[in-house]
């Protein structure tokens, strides 16, 4: 169980440049990288957490309850709205790319652009 | 606390927003806006300036929110400014101002957003260079991206632009990612974000392999961001269809701000727990000089002006990785004052070829050959600057490469001078050729000229005369690399600002304990940095070996021998092979180069016995515990440092 | 060792949580492996939800309800009505 | 390359980077044993400086405020960029402003789903508003509210005609609007330093009880900035690609598609 997250982890980054790497669509490419950036998510929270922690909010908890690590999750907070943003510029790209082009494929876009 | 530091990155953030806000509200004042823009970004260029000089004295810390350290713990974010960071932000606000007054009359039709992304761009800059804390880092490297991507698909009626900036996105943004895990996985064993912390931490034993893999993945986007071989490939195809002013930025000051955070990821946070000196420099050394070598061949042979000057910066990037891969303070000074004069000069060039679209409506060689003449400033201005390109000795660029080849040697001259003289030769046979039609007319390779024809112009084009806001800003960038080039005493300033840099535990002294360092310790004895006659030699062989080149490039039908001679088809077609523009192949090149680069790490690091690091230099760690923390007087660093 | 720093009405016996942890983990993995595999474009979208569901109940396994409930708003529901708002842009032509 | 030579190159190197990956992974303290100073560091005197019990959204709008200022021009340029990436261009012309019905059999929105939108609209801004002011006191936070109120307002176009949603979200009033949305966060900034203080700290009062709605200074007002940003961003990027799938076709120009 030490060390079961951090292999997910290394999984879900090669799989997801496996998709970039092999993708013939470029939205599926685009998907592919919100797959690469969740495994940082899955890394970031790995690293921080604590065995028998709880959950760093003491509202109801008593102020010094050992808890989880707030840095990584605000961290990871930052990172979920900067894949937000960097996802949708791609995507309109990937709109103009199909209204110039007129197919989605990189193969064929590096074609065509000569 | 100086007031300034935040103000240097806010000032143009609240500025975009303003013009955003506004812009809808002033339909009638445009220009209204496009003036508050370019005020604030030369204002960001002055404070830039004003902070440069005061930091030479001591570096200067400025906490966010107020919160300090508390015994080596920092819990906020902060600014650590040293001169050469805030050079090349000061760098940065100087391009961007010269683009943004090019682009007044540039651009047929400036919706809102194009000075509001170039604004953010700019604090993206200001504020990658002076951060201290390595996920600030991660999100100023992503604010740059961000606008980057946006400004280079700024004209979607093209179909370059679209495809440019999406292989260009795509590829950064796998390299940013594998930056973050690489900050998280040195997060994990430190549990600091601050530099100065995870360099103390992480210098308290010897590297192990977490160590170096996170070095790895951390400088894995900023490789990629600053073009080294084998990740440069998404460079030519986004500045060949970037707008003019963007290309400014992109070549001016982005490539170079990859190599300037993987020396302060080396310097302010791994060096000292690397080790391995020697191996580590070779290894970059190495990649210098592949870089620099390919950026020069593909220059040379590419008809695509703007192509050509982006192949021309991969080259110079490799040139900056040699400088600061010979990691003492003469190299880095070199390379330092290297891009401060192959910013200005080649940001002169960029902007000659927008006058030139922008006039003629093209920028394939072929087709613009002979019909220059009449643009006889811009022709000027074009061949000085690639005089400057090829290091002609009053340039800074001529300086930097001096100061290079004397800390590493004269074994690096032969190879520095070919690098010049086909780069800066590819640029004289562009001015010869367009600007004076010189030589005879050159062969129309069909594949390239279908993609610069690509390239209308920005504009309705065809205009008779150069309006004043385009032509002022390139001569003022020219005059300047030479003014800089000129200038006495800037050796020692610069040197002293190197060996600042270089100083880690003189670093830490100043983030975590506040203590004001005014004689930073040499790791490695400072180098002359007088002018000596083998740079004026070396300086004056690039300039004649480029116009050689030049003249090769332009006569060769009528030389004897190389009449024979026709452009191989073979050598064109494994040219496409490689730079293919299709995105897949870009991220399989990421992915080999730092497979390759961790087998070689792993091997020099970890197999080669981990020599306690002690040995090789002064322990930032233990150093800081007897050099009293807290000490208001400056802490006079007494002690040995061992030559390397 | 029952792991436990202190009983709050919220901590989960340890050897609950690890396996509790596993199985998620497990889940993301094959989310991930089915989202990349998976090329029909709206098929590959919906997995992706699927996908973010996931992720978001792995880090509320990790303790990090903030991050849980921004996977779930942006992760789960905004990105994949922005992509199939683009894949019904782009699909268009081919019919 | 051709894809079969990528493919393979791809996983003799993919293979290899991730050895390399997995050889430092190994070399963390373990899962479950987070060694660092950082956090416990913040952990012991968060409550007693900001007075918040919602210790992520302190660290995100206090001790590292910096960094979220970053990220909401992230997100700001982001909003830029799809609007200059996908603004009508000369080729193209809207279409008449019926909705997309013509070539493709789509039968209207059933009255069911009109219904529910519709009564849904409000909890959802009503969530929203919640999350977005509740950032000191529970996990909820700026972003969180901020995405909640654009999916409210996703829902209106569910409920009606996609013009009512463009009444709802003009364009340009949806650029003011994040502009000062971001613009704000930057500003409560400056103000710190306008009056002496190091930028972006958190000057106002802290209020008595720890967690409650008016506790914990700039950190709610900075939270409730970033709400209207995030959600007039995502407003925008959604209305823009909306405005592409339903209004924006290429009419005459020669070029073709």
């Amino acid at each position: 169980m030490q060390v079961f997250p951090f292999i997910v982890v290394a999984w879900i980054l090669a799989v997801g440049l496996y998709g970039v790497v092999t993708s013939r669509h470029l939205v599926h490419q685009i998907i592919c990288l919100i797959v690469v950036q969740s495994s940082t998510y899955v890394l970031l929270l790995g690293v921080g957490y604590v065995t028998g922690a709880v959950a760093p909010y003491f509202f109801d908890v008593p102020n010094h309850t050992p808890a989880v690590d707030p840095v990584v999750q605000a961290c990871a907070l930052t990172d979920v709205v900067v894949e937000a943003a960097v996802t949708a510029l791609l995507l309109s790209f990937a709109i103009q790319a199909y209204k110039r082009f007129g197919t989605l494929d990189p193969q064929e876009l590096a074609a065509l652009k000569g | 606390m100086d007031q300034l530091l935040p103000l240097v990155v806010v000032v143009p953030l609240l500025v975009a927003a303003a013009v955003t806000a506004f812009g809808p509200l002033l339909r009638s004042r445009r220009r209204l806006l496009d003036l508050a823009a370019i005020l604030a970004a030369a204002a960001v260029a002055v404070m830039l300036c004003v902070i440069m000089v005061r930091t030479a004295g001591g570096d200067q810390v400025y906490w966010f929110g107020g919160f300090r350290p508390a015994h080596g713990v920092s819990i906020g974010i902060d600014f650590e400014v040293q001169p050469i960071s805030a050079g090349l932000a000061c760098l940065a606000a100087v391009l961007v101002t010269a683009a943004m007054t090019f682009s007044w009359r540039y651009f047929e039709r400036v919706a809102t957003y194009f000075q509001a992304l170039m604004l953010t761009f700019l604090a993206g800059i200001v504020g990658f260079c002076l951060t201290g804390d390595l996920f600030d880092l991660f999100v100023w490297f992503e604010l740059m991206g961000v606008s980057a991507y946006a400004l280079t698909a700024y004209r979607p009626e093209e179909r370059g632009p679209i495809q440019g900036a999406l292989n260009f996105a795509i590829t950064n943004s796998v390299g940013a990612y594998l930056s973050l895990s690489g900050i998280a996985l040195i997060y994990g064993q430190t549990g600091a974000l601050n530099m100065a912390q995870i360099g103390v931490a992480v210098a308290k034993h010897p590297a192990d392999r977490l160590v170096v893999v996170a070095f790895l993945l951390v400088i894995a986007g900023l490789l990629i961001k600053s073009a080294i071989v084998p990740f440069h490939f998404w460079l030519a195809d986004a500045h060949a269809v970037a707008p003019t002013p963007v290309c400014v930025l992109f070549s001016g000051v982005m490539v170079e701000l990859g190599l300037y955070g993987i020396a302060r990821v080396y310097w302010s946070v791994f060096g000292q727990a690397l080790g391995h000196r020697a191996a580590i420099s070779h290894v970059f050394l190495a990649l210098g000089l592949l870089t620099a070598v390919t950026g020069a061949v593909f220059c040379f042979r590419e008809r695509h002006i703007k192509r050509m000057l982006a192949f021309s910066t991969i080259s110079h990037a490799g040139m900056f990785l040699i400088g600061i891969a010979l990691l003492t303070p003469l190299g880095l000074a070199g390379a330092a004052v290297y891009v401060i004069g192959h910013g200005l000069v080649k940001a002169a060039l960029f902007l000659c070829t927008g006058i030139v679209l922008h006039r003629l409506g093209s920028v394939n060689e072929p087709w613009l050959h002979g019909r220059g003449r009449p643009l006889r400033v811009t022709g000027v201005v074009f061949t000085l600057a690639g005089l400057g390109l090829a290091d002609l000795p009053p340039f800074a660029t001529f300086l930097g490469k001096g100061w290079i080849e004397a800390s590493a040697g004269p074994w690096l001259i032969p190879v520095l001078i070919v690098c010049s003289s086909l780069a800066g030769g590819a640029v004289l046979r562009v001015a010869g050729g367009v600007f004076y039609g010189l030589g005879d007319r050159p062969t129309e390779d069909p594949q390239m000229a279908r993609e610069a024809a690509e390239e209308t112009s920005e504009t309705a084009g065809g205009k008779n005369r150069t309006p004043l806001t385009m032509i002022v800003p390139p001569a003022i960038l020219v005059v300047a690399a030479i003014v800089i080039g000129v200038i006495g005493q800037l050796g020692h300033f610069v040197q002293a600002a190197a060996v600042r840099f270089e100083d880690e535990a003189g670093y830490d002294a100043t983030v975590l304990h506040g203590a004001h360092i005014t004689h930073p310790v040499a790791l490695s004895a400072a180098g002359p940095t007088a002018v000596t006659a083998t740079d004026v030699l070396a300086g004056l062989g690039s300039v004649l070996g480029a116009l050689i080149m030049a003249g090769l490039a332009l006569y060769w039908r009528r030389l004897p021998l190389l009449r024979a001679y026709r452009p191989s088809a073979s050598l064109a077609a494994s040219a496409r092979r490689f730079q293919s523009g299709v995105v897949n192949d870009y991220i399989t090149w990421v992915v080999i180069g730092l497979a390759c680069l961790g087998g070689v790490f792993a091997f020099v690091i970890r197999l080669a016995g981990s020599v306690p690091p002690a040995s090789d230099l002064t322990p930032r760690a233990s150093r800081i515990s007897h050099a009293s923390p807290l000490l208001p007087a400056p802490s006079h660093n007494v002690v040995t440092t061992t030559r390397l | 060792m029952n792991g436990l720093a202190v009983q709050t009405p919220y901590t989960v016996p340890v050897g609950m949580m690890d396996a509790l942890q596993i199985t998620l983990l497990v889940l993301v993995a094959a989310g991930a492996t089915a989202v990349v595999l998976i090329r029909a474009p709206v098929r590959q979208v919906l997995m992706l939800s699927t996908y973010g569901v996931l992720l978001a109940v792995l880090f509320l396994a990790f303790q990090a309800p903030d991050v849980t409930l921004s996977e779930l708003t942006v992760g789960a529901v905004l990105l994949p009505a922005v992509l199939l708002l683009t894949l019904a842009k782009v699909r268009k032509k081919e019919q | 390359m051709t894809p079969r030579q990528r493919r393979w190159i791809f996983l003799v190197a993919g293979a290899g980077l991730v050895a390399f990956y997995l050889w430092g992974l190994l070399g963390l303290p373990g899962f479950g044993r987070y060694p660092g100073p950082y956090g416990p560091a913040i952990l012991r005197v968060v409550v007693a400086q900001t007075n918040a019990t919602g210790v992520v959204s302190a660290i995100n709008f206090d001790y590292r405020g910096f960094d979220t200022v970053g990220e909401e021009f992230i997100l700001f340029v982001a909003a830029a960029g799809v609007a200059t990436v996908l603004r009508r261009l000369r080729g193209e012309r809207d279409r008449p402003a019926v909705d997309e019905a013509a070539d493709r059999d789509v039968p209207d929105t059933s009255s069911a789903v009109r219904m529910v939108a519709l009564l849904s609209v409000g909890p959802v801004v009503l969530a929203g508003w919640w999350l977005a002011s509740h950032a000191q006191t529970n996990p909820s936070g700026g972003f969180q509210g901020g995405v909640m109120l654009a999916t409210a307002f996703v829902l209106i176009y569910l409920s009606g005609e996609f013009l009512v949603f463009k009444r709802f979200s003009p364009v340009d009033l949806t650029d003011v609007v994040e502009a000062v949305g971001a613009a704000g966060f930057a500003a409560i900034g400056v103000s710190a330093v306008a009056m002496g203080l190091p930028y972006l700290k958190n000057y106002l009062p802290l209020g008595q009880v720890p967690g409650a709605v008016s506790s914990s200074g700039t950190i709610a007002l900075i939270s409730f900035f970033v709400g209207i940003e995030v959600a007039a961003a995502f407003i925008l990027i959604v209305g823009e690609l909306l405005d592409q799938t339903l209004l924006i076709r290429r009419y005459s120009s020669g070029r073709g598609g």
